[in-house]
Order: structure tokens, then C-alpha cells, then sequence
């Protein structure tokens, strides 16, 4: 299990071939990369500035990897993400997702971004003309977050 | 006792700082009785905390609500919804 | 949308670079790489041998990322599928979806790996220890492309 | 009229060829029935088509069901439950 948070961009490639390297019983990998758009709600966005809680970040990740761990059978994952300011096209987030089976791999890296979407400790401000301002909480990600409360893990 | 006050995003600029010590007085037994008690500071901690229900909070990194108990605690943080991913 | 059969090995990471390039409208990139195991069901698999249906095998990928397109609203699919002899640890498939929202882009890249399991004309052989044979269709990815039919796209 | 016929995977292995050309006598108008008179052509033929029941078939490179009607068409493949992806 590999956890960052980091101000530098990410390697996705890298990160996926180092959690398959010299292994033979990885049989879907899974990356999920998200990226900082040029506009929201068809306003444009020149930047965003990402803050994040040291040390809780960190942990509420690496738990959230964990519980991915019991609800399916992972046989690596890899999340990093980005903090500081990024421009429109930079990578913001990482997540990578190995198993045997691809269904495995599809839902914990859904999963483990629903959970970073709504309950990891990171607040994103935008900057647009004219206005700056955080942006708020989207009730379709705490919508997707919750379908995993009651989930089965399948 | 002494405990550390974290504020982030918005919160943090309404307060006008990132973090401070405080010292709860008897009676602030909660998460939701110590923002009562922090909003009672002054003009800028009323401004961050004047809607106290989009307010989260954690207490030594963990996840609290309105409801939890703050004793023991060394560190408790506020801030807005996440918007991580 | 790009779409190829081949047999030699493909770049995950320059496929995806390849959607993103010089925009910023996506904010969502999932890749899906699908790795030759070096034992199925717990038995040992040497190498495998994918055959396809040349033509047709195309125009069905072509067609489903078609279908994808008409469910989600994708910015870029790419598709390569690997033909001939792979060893352990070779890639076989990579499905690349990119759009705004990662909830479509996870969707999409998972209906078109289901369908692919199931309806693209492309068939496995397996060399075990002793034994070479086709793989059988396995239930469950007939069960994982059933929840499309009459699915909502969401 | 002559068609093409195609075998993929054990199809193939098992009438020892990956394609020719036939003419289907008079009678023989859907998948279903192509095959019947297929596994009457010999024993590779017979032990290809034993179990009809798993072998698909496609019309012009689109998949088709063993009562879709063969008149007209060109190509006409025969091959196991697909394994790819």
C-alpha cells in the first residue's frame, strides 16, 4: 500500500507498473486519475489552490485503503494526491487498484474515491475572473459515497 | 486543560488564523458547546461559525460530531465540507 | 476514438496522455489494463494464445464504444487488444475512458470491459503443464454484462 | 449460392480448417440448420458440431441466432462462447 500527498505532479504509469512489477497474479489494474478542469458549471476556473489536514489526511487515506482491503480481495493500491496550486490539465489525484479480477479492482477504486471526495480532509478553492472562492460539497458525491454504507462489497 | 485549535479552508480565513491554544472553560463539554463558546470571541469567530451545521469537526485527526465529548482530546480541528479527490 | 487489435505490446500511460493532451475539459481519466495470471483457478498457466476474428473484432469494439458514447457522456475512449502468444505478466487489454465526471468515466470503462469479456470475438488458449486448452466463458462475466441490458447508464 | 465459412478457436481445431467456401443445398435456410447439415459432412465436421447449443455464430461480422435466415449473406462465422478481454 502506497500513500502520499505530495505538491509535485504524479507518474501514474510509474505508480501502475510499480505495483504489478515481477508479479504474476495481478490480472486487472485499475487507475483512476483526476484532473483539474478549465471550467465548472460552465464557468471558467483559471486555477485551484488545494488545502489539506497533515497527518489526518494521511490517515484517513490509508484507513479508507484498508477497509477497500476487507471488502475486496486487493492485491495493491496505490492513491497519491496533489496539494498546493494547480493550473487546468494538472493530475490532482491518483488512485491505483490491483487484483486478480477486474470487478474487484473496478469497485475499490470507486469506492476509495467516493470516500476521498467527501471525507478525506481536503478543501479546493478556485480561482475565477473575478472571484475566488472554495468550492462547496456536491450532494452527488455524498450521494455516491453513501451507496458503500450499506454495500456488500460486490 | 490546554488544547490545540485547528481551522481550515474557510473557516481558517473567517478566524484569521490557522491554528491557536485554547482553554476551554467549565461547561464546554461537546464538539457543539466548544463552537457555541469559540463564536463568543469575537466578530470574526462569529462570522466562522455562524452556521454551525456545514461546520465539520475532528477531534485528534478522527472524525466528531456535534455530540462528542471533547475531554482528553489534544486536538480538535474545524472546517468546512471536504471537496478532496 | 481510437481502436486497434495488435500484437505487439501497448503504452497505458501515452494511450491516456493521448485523450488529455491539450485540454482541459476532462477531469476524469480511468484505465483499465487487463494482465495475462500465471495460474487460473489455482492451476498453473505457461502462456496463452488469443485468437480473434479479424474484422469483425473491430467493428464490435467500434460499436460498443459507440453504444458507451450514447450512455455517458464520454471526451475520449481508446481500446487495444493484444493478439498471439502472451506470457504471465504480458498486458492482453487496455480500455482508456476519459470525461468530465469520473461516475461516467469509471461506468463506461467497466461496460466495456464487460462487453468485451462476453461479445467481442477474441478466444483464449491456455498452455498449462501437461495440457493446452480454450478457456471456457465463465458465468460470471455473462452475469457482470447482463447488468447492462436494461441498465440506465448511470 | 456459395458462402464463406469461417471456424475460430476449437471450431477450427476441430474441422481442421479456418475457412472455405460452401454451397448450402436447397432446405438449409437458417444458422440452426446450416449447422445440421455442416455436422453431416464427416467427423471432424460431427465432432466440431456435437454440441450445438454452445457454438455462436455471425452473419456478415454481426452476431446472429440459430433461426436468423442465411439468404444473402457473404460470410457466415461458427465459433465458442467468446473469452476475450
Amino acid at each position: 500500500m502506497t500513500v502520499r500527498i505530495q505538491r509535485e505532479p504524479f507518474d501514474a504509469a510509474a505508480e501502475a507498473k510499480a505495483l504489478t512489477a515481477g508479479r504474476t497474479d495481478i490480472g486487472a489494474v485499475v487507475t483512476f486519475t483526476g484532473i483539474c478542469r478549465g471550467s465548472d458549471d460552465g464557468a471558467p476556473v483559471a486555477a485551484m489552490t488545494l488545502e489539506h489536514y497533515p497527518g489526518m489526511a494521511e490517515a484517513e487515506i490509508e484507513r479508507h485503503v484498508g477497509e477497500a482491503g476487507t471488502r475486496w480481495p486487493l492485491l495493491g493500491v496505490t492513491v497519491i494526491h496533489r496539494v498546493g496550486r494547480l493550473l487546468p490539465g494538472d493530475d490532482i489525484v491518483l488512485v491505483v487498484t490491483a487484483a486478480s479480477h477486474r470487478g474487484d479492482a473496478f469497485a475499490a477504486a470507486e469506492f476509495l474515491m467516493d470516500w476521498l471526495k467527501t471525507r478525506a480532509p481536503f478543501w479546493k478553492k478556485e480561482e475565477r475572473p473575478g472571484a475566488t472562492g472554495w468550492v462547496a460539497a456536491r450532494e452527488a458525491d455524498d450521494t455516491a459515497a453513501a451507496r458503500w454504507e450499506s454495500g456488500t462489497g460486490t | 486543560m490546554s488544547m490545540k485549535v485547528l481551522y481550515f479552508a474557510w473557516v481558517r480565513e473567517r478566524v484569521g488564523k490557522a491554528e491557536e491554544e485554547i482553554v476551554p472553560p467549565e461547561g464546554v463539554g461537546t464538539v457543539a458547546e466548544l463552537m457555541d463558546w469559540l463564536a463568543g470571541r469575537g466578530e470574526e469567530y462569529a462570522h466562522a461559525f455562524e452556521n454551525r451545521r456545514v461546520i465539520r469537526a475532528a477531534l485528534d485527526q478522527a472524525h466528531a460530531r456535534p455530540d462528542s465529548p471533547i475531554a482528553g482530546a489534544r486536538e480538535i480541528a474545524f472546517f468546512p465540507p471536504m471537496t478532496g479527490g
